[in-house]
């Protein structure tokens, strides 16, 4: 049996597949479903320092084989957070990362701050492409110097692994990777959601309350692969690829394009168990394959 | 019960009228204490535009055979696929989910307030406030008397008044129009599921009325079991999810303009 | 019965369906399943200055509710265009618009003058947007100031409607429409396909022959939605709007979010007639609605 | 006949064995002048993952009923959904497309070759060959003994010979392993459709043999009918689609390296 095992700088995933921030809750909400120690590793939703009530409904249309979310970032903020969810979420075994979110670099700093104190806690994803808020987000993840200060100004408050997620909604986003890493970014995940929007046309309306929102599902997956491959290439630290994953094929086509772990999104509300059955899914393709280990796909597309 | 995901087996599925399916399902676990008013989400096959799961409320429950329904209006892809499903074919399902009514005390008399597909978690409502000794009256609301279905079924656990819009069945008018939702019955408790602006006028009435009165939501949802946070509606305490923090809600505890 | 017909500068249509460039040939291989005439317009495939033998095969992916094209402009070049194509398309009543690429701003050039002199042909659509050529194409539409470059040069020399077609991979398009805008374009077109790329698990190899392609399709649709009525807020000149559509829904969709004309390009594939009940589906919806004309949809999205 | 889009009714869908299906469609427009080695593409409705149409060869048309049958082997959702369909309905098919073999003239001697379900043209072509006066030798190959079908159907219309890559049934090798394709048959024109490592061992084999040799290529197609470009080989005079210049090629047109 393959070893699945795979390393995001110091973190050790037993496995590559992590779940997506927003789409996981904190976990709990799975433990009827999945053994979620199973994972390689878990992302809790986008807490932010303050509590938010995010925007209003609706904050969702369905779209061809994908969905818009307009959440905005929906939490209870960072005292609650400690407070009540990090002593639940401490009990699993498996990768706890926070997912960071600011709308001022001050913010970023005192969040990560609050959160570096956590012991249980591996590691944070500092998510510069929240398309859904007003101010900060994606601000941060669509401009090279924005994103540079804010993962340098967290580098410099943090010393666990460092995650930055990325915004698909740039000209060039090997670019930006590139411009994290060298501000110290340990790792890179992408992509957060395209930014799109859905209009009703009987009522002549925008469906969102917020007119636009995030794109996620299989419908983004040619464009976050083509995103993961070229970051993959751009960049020495391990990149952790996503969009629109939904089957162990879809997870070996991104690491094959350069991931060294997989984040499953939206497909998680479809199936519930989807995760497990990826994981198993990657195990029977590399026997099949007579590979030793997960690392043997890593970046081994065949030109 | 704990929320699963598996594969049910259709035991039957009856066309009730033009655009009514009532689909009996058989887990193969053992169902218990399932509340009136939870829901179960469906993955629905072969609809290329039905990306998500589709909600539908708990119809009714029968724990001797092992086996619940569901009450399907076609109103778009995923709804008419559903409608074809034959007899033992499977669907995946994840259920239970959500909160159910609250329970009526015995002795207690309550009204059922259905308007159109909104009756459907009615009928395990009736069922069980029955079983517990509740005075149990149904009124259901319908465009027309074609679409009123399940009326015989639901005579079985209480009285039953129906209006219809156009006038061709009950009374004409809205569900608030039957002399039923008038002051000189008093009900200890309305339980509503139906359009938007039913609920609505119905809370309203309630309010006037003093009469508790919780209404079933059907906001749009991606995941119903309450990590995408897309469902949500507005309360007293904030943003709540009605997949999980509802679909039942006291009206007091809404933020509606009533 | 309302007026479809609206304008795109000096042109007329009779109606505000047109066909995107590369999905509808020259027109003729539509003459057996539809009256090419009763189109608001129809783009031909895109042309060079010279003969282009195009990318090596496979040059398509089918991906979810879309696809990826590889095709990389194959086209005989302008001189036989004038010699044997323009002939042929001369005999259309409808308007009939050339899509002109280049690889240097020279080739556009001396292509829109060629393209000048042919009476018949009433507007360009110059294509700084396509993402499967290796010189110009997509890094002429990504870049503000290459985009405003080229617009002024060939502006220089085009009188009649000059459109210009937006490249989608870029961080913020309206700034690109109004950079083009400003230089003299008379609408834009957007938007143009998604770079992305899709690969075999099996094989671990990439499926198309340049590793990345163009996304295009109903999966695209949300985001070249947001991109079009962002670009509509953005500009004056009038907006064409494509990307995913498939209906006349969609096509509505794409005109309230601010699009005075749309495209229809990868739908042709899957059904050769969906132009003509597309403009059937739009008259119906007028009607429904008691419009009595297509203008009043365009831009109506009620916030 | 002049291309068209249309609804075509299912007259029958025949199962052959495990992987292949055999779907009889009637146009309500008159069949004419179909070229064996055309195709058809058709719409595949209720699968999320088929997006374009799929393309099938013309496997038979039988001008008198006014019917043509196509030839589906399942290896995808695609031809899984079109293997379900039933008797009576309709498939939105665009026909007839490419351009077909070229036509022996009477008195020569072809062979016809099939692979797997490269045999699906061969129908039409043996039928309407014989018609006009041609020797028509088949020959079939495929995996295994129960792989093998329309044999007898095949033998209608000349000499059937068979391969299988096991030896469970006629000649134990690939097609181009059986000794009718050795030098001692002289044929006039081989016309071949198969995997293309077939067809590059029966190209190589026809160079051998100095005999004229026809091939029928499967490229990917987005459209079917020449404007998207996608389906492309290479050929002496560059680049040609095969939906529209093709899919049957000389195979000295072809830039193959055999
Ligand atoms: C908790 C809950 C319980 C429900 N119980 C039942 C039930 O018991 N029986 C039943 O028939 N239906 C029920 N519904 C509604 C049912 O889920 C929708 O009708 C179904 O999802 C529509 O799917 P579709 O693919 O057929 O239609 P779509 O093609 O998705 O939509 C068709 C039309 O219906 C509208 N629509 C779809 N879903 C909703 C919604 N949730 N709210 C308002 N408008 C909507 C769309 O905007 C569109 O105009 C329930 C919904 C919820 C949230
Ligand atoms: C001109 C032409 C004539 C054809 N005639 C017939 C016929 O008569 N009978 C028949 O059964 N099939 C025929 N085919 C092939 C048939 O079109 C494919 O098998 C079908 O499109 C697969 O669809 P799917 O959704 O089931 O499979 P998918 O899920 O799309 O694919 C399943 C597997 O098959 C591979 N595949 C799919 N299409 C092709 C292709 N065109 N070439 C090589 N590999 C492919 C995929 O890469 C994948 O590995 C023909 C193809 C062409 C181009
Ligand atoms: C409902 C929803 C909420 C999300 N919330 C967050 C969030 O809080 N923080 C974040 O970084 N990404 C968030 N995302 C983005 C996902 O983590 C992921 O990047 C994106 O959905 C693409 O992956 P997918 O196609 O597998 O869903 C959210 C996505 C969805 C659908
Ligand atoms: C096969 C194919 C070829 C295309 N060729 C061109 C082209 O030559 N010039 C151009 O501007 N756009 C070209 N496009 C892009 C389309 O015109 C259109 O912008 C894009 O496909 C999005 O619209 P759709 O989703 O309706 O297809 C091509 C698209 C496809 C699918
Ligand atoms: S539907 Fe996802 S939280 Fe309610
Ligand atoms: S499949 Fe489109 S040109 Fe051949």
């Amino acid at each position: 049996m393959a070893d699945l095992s795979v390393k995001i700088h110091k973190l050790e995933l037993k496995n590559p597949v992590m779940t997506a921030s927003g789409t996981f809750g904190n976990g709990v909400e799975f433990d009827d479903f999945i053994d979620v120690n199973a994972l390689g590793g878990i992302l809790l939703k986008g807490t932010t320092l303050h509590h938010r009530e995010g925007n209003d409904y609706p904050r969702m249309a369905e779209t061809a084989l994908g969905m818009l979310n307009a959440v905005g970032l929906q939490n209870k903020g960072v005292d609650y957070f400690c407070k009540h969810i990090y002593p639940i979420v401490s009990k699993y075994s498996t990768n706890v990362i926070v997912n960071v979110n600011g709308s001022t670099i001050e913010e970023y700093i005192e969040l990560t701050q609050r959160i570096n104190e956590l012991e249980h806690i591996a590691a944070i994803e500092l998510n510069i492409s929240c398309p859904n808020v007003k101010e900060g987000g994606m601000a941060f993840g669509t401009s090279c110097p924005m994103a540079e200060q804010v993962t340098r100004e967290v580098r410099k408050v943090y010393d666990k692994t460092l995650i930055v997620k990325l915004s698909p909604n740039v000209t060039n986003i090997a670019e930006i990777a590139k411009a994290v890493e060298a501000q110290g970014a340990d790792s890179v995940s992408l992509v957060n959601t395209f930014l799109g929007m859905a209009v009703n046309a009987e009522t002549r309306k925008p469906v969102l309350s917020t007119i636009t929102g995030g794109l996620s599902g299989p419908a983004i997956k040619p464009i976050a692969l083509r995103m993961v491959w070229q970051v993959a290439q751009a960049v020495k630290v391990p990149v952790i690829g996503m969009g629109g994953i939904a089957s162990a094929t879809d997870a070996i086509e991104f690491m094959l394009a350069g991931a060294s772990a997989v984040q499953i999104g939206t497909a998680n509300f479809n199936d519930p168990q989807c995760t497990i059955k990826i994981i198993k899914g990657i195990e029977e393709y590399l026997d099949r394959h007579k590979l030793l280990s997960a690392s043997d796909i890593i970046g081994k597309l065949q030109m | 019960m704990k929320k699963q995901v598996c594969d049910l087996t259709v035991i039957n599925n009856t066309r009730l009228n033009h655009d009514n399916y009532l689909i009996e399902l058989k887990p193969s676990i053992k169902l218990e204490n399932i509340q009136p008013g939870q829901f179960v989400n469906i993955q629905v096959k072969d609809s290329p535009t039905t990306f998500l799961r589709r909600p539908f409320s708990i119809h009714d429950v029968n724990y001797y055979n092992n086996t619940f329904a569901i009450l399907v209006k076609t109103v778009g892809d995923g709804t008419f696929k559903l409608s074809k499903i034959e007899k033992n074919e499977t669907l995946d399902v994840v259920f239970p989910l959500g909160n159910g009514f609250s329970e009526p005390s015995k002795g207690e008399k309550i009204l059922l307030i259905g308007g159109g597909v909104g009756i459907a978690p009615m009928m395990h409502m009736a069922r069980e406030s029955k079983n517990i000794g509740v005075e149990v009256h149904i009124l259901l609301g319908a465009r027309s008397e074609s679409d009123h279905i399940l009326v015989n079924e639901f005579s079985q656990f209480g009285q039953v008044h129906l209006t219809t819009d156009d006038g061709t069945l009950g009374i004409h008018g809205f569900v608030t129009d039957h002399d039923i939702m008038s002051s000189k019955w008093k009900f200890d408790r309305f339980y509503c599921c139906g359009p938007d602006p039913m609920m609505h006028a119905v809370a309203k009435r309630a309010k006037a009325l003093k009469t508790e009165c919780e209404v079933s939501l059907e906001n749009m949802m991606a995941c119903g079991f309450g990590v995408c946070l897309c469902c949500v509606t507005k309360t007293n305490e904030g943003n709540k999810c009605v997949c999980t923090e509802g679909p039942v809600f006291n009206i007091n505890d809404l933020e509606w303009q009533i």
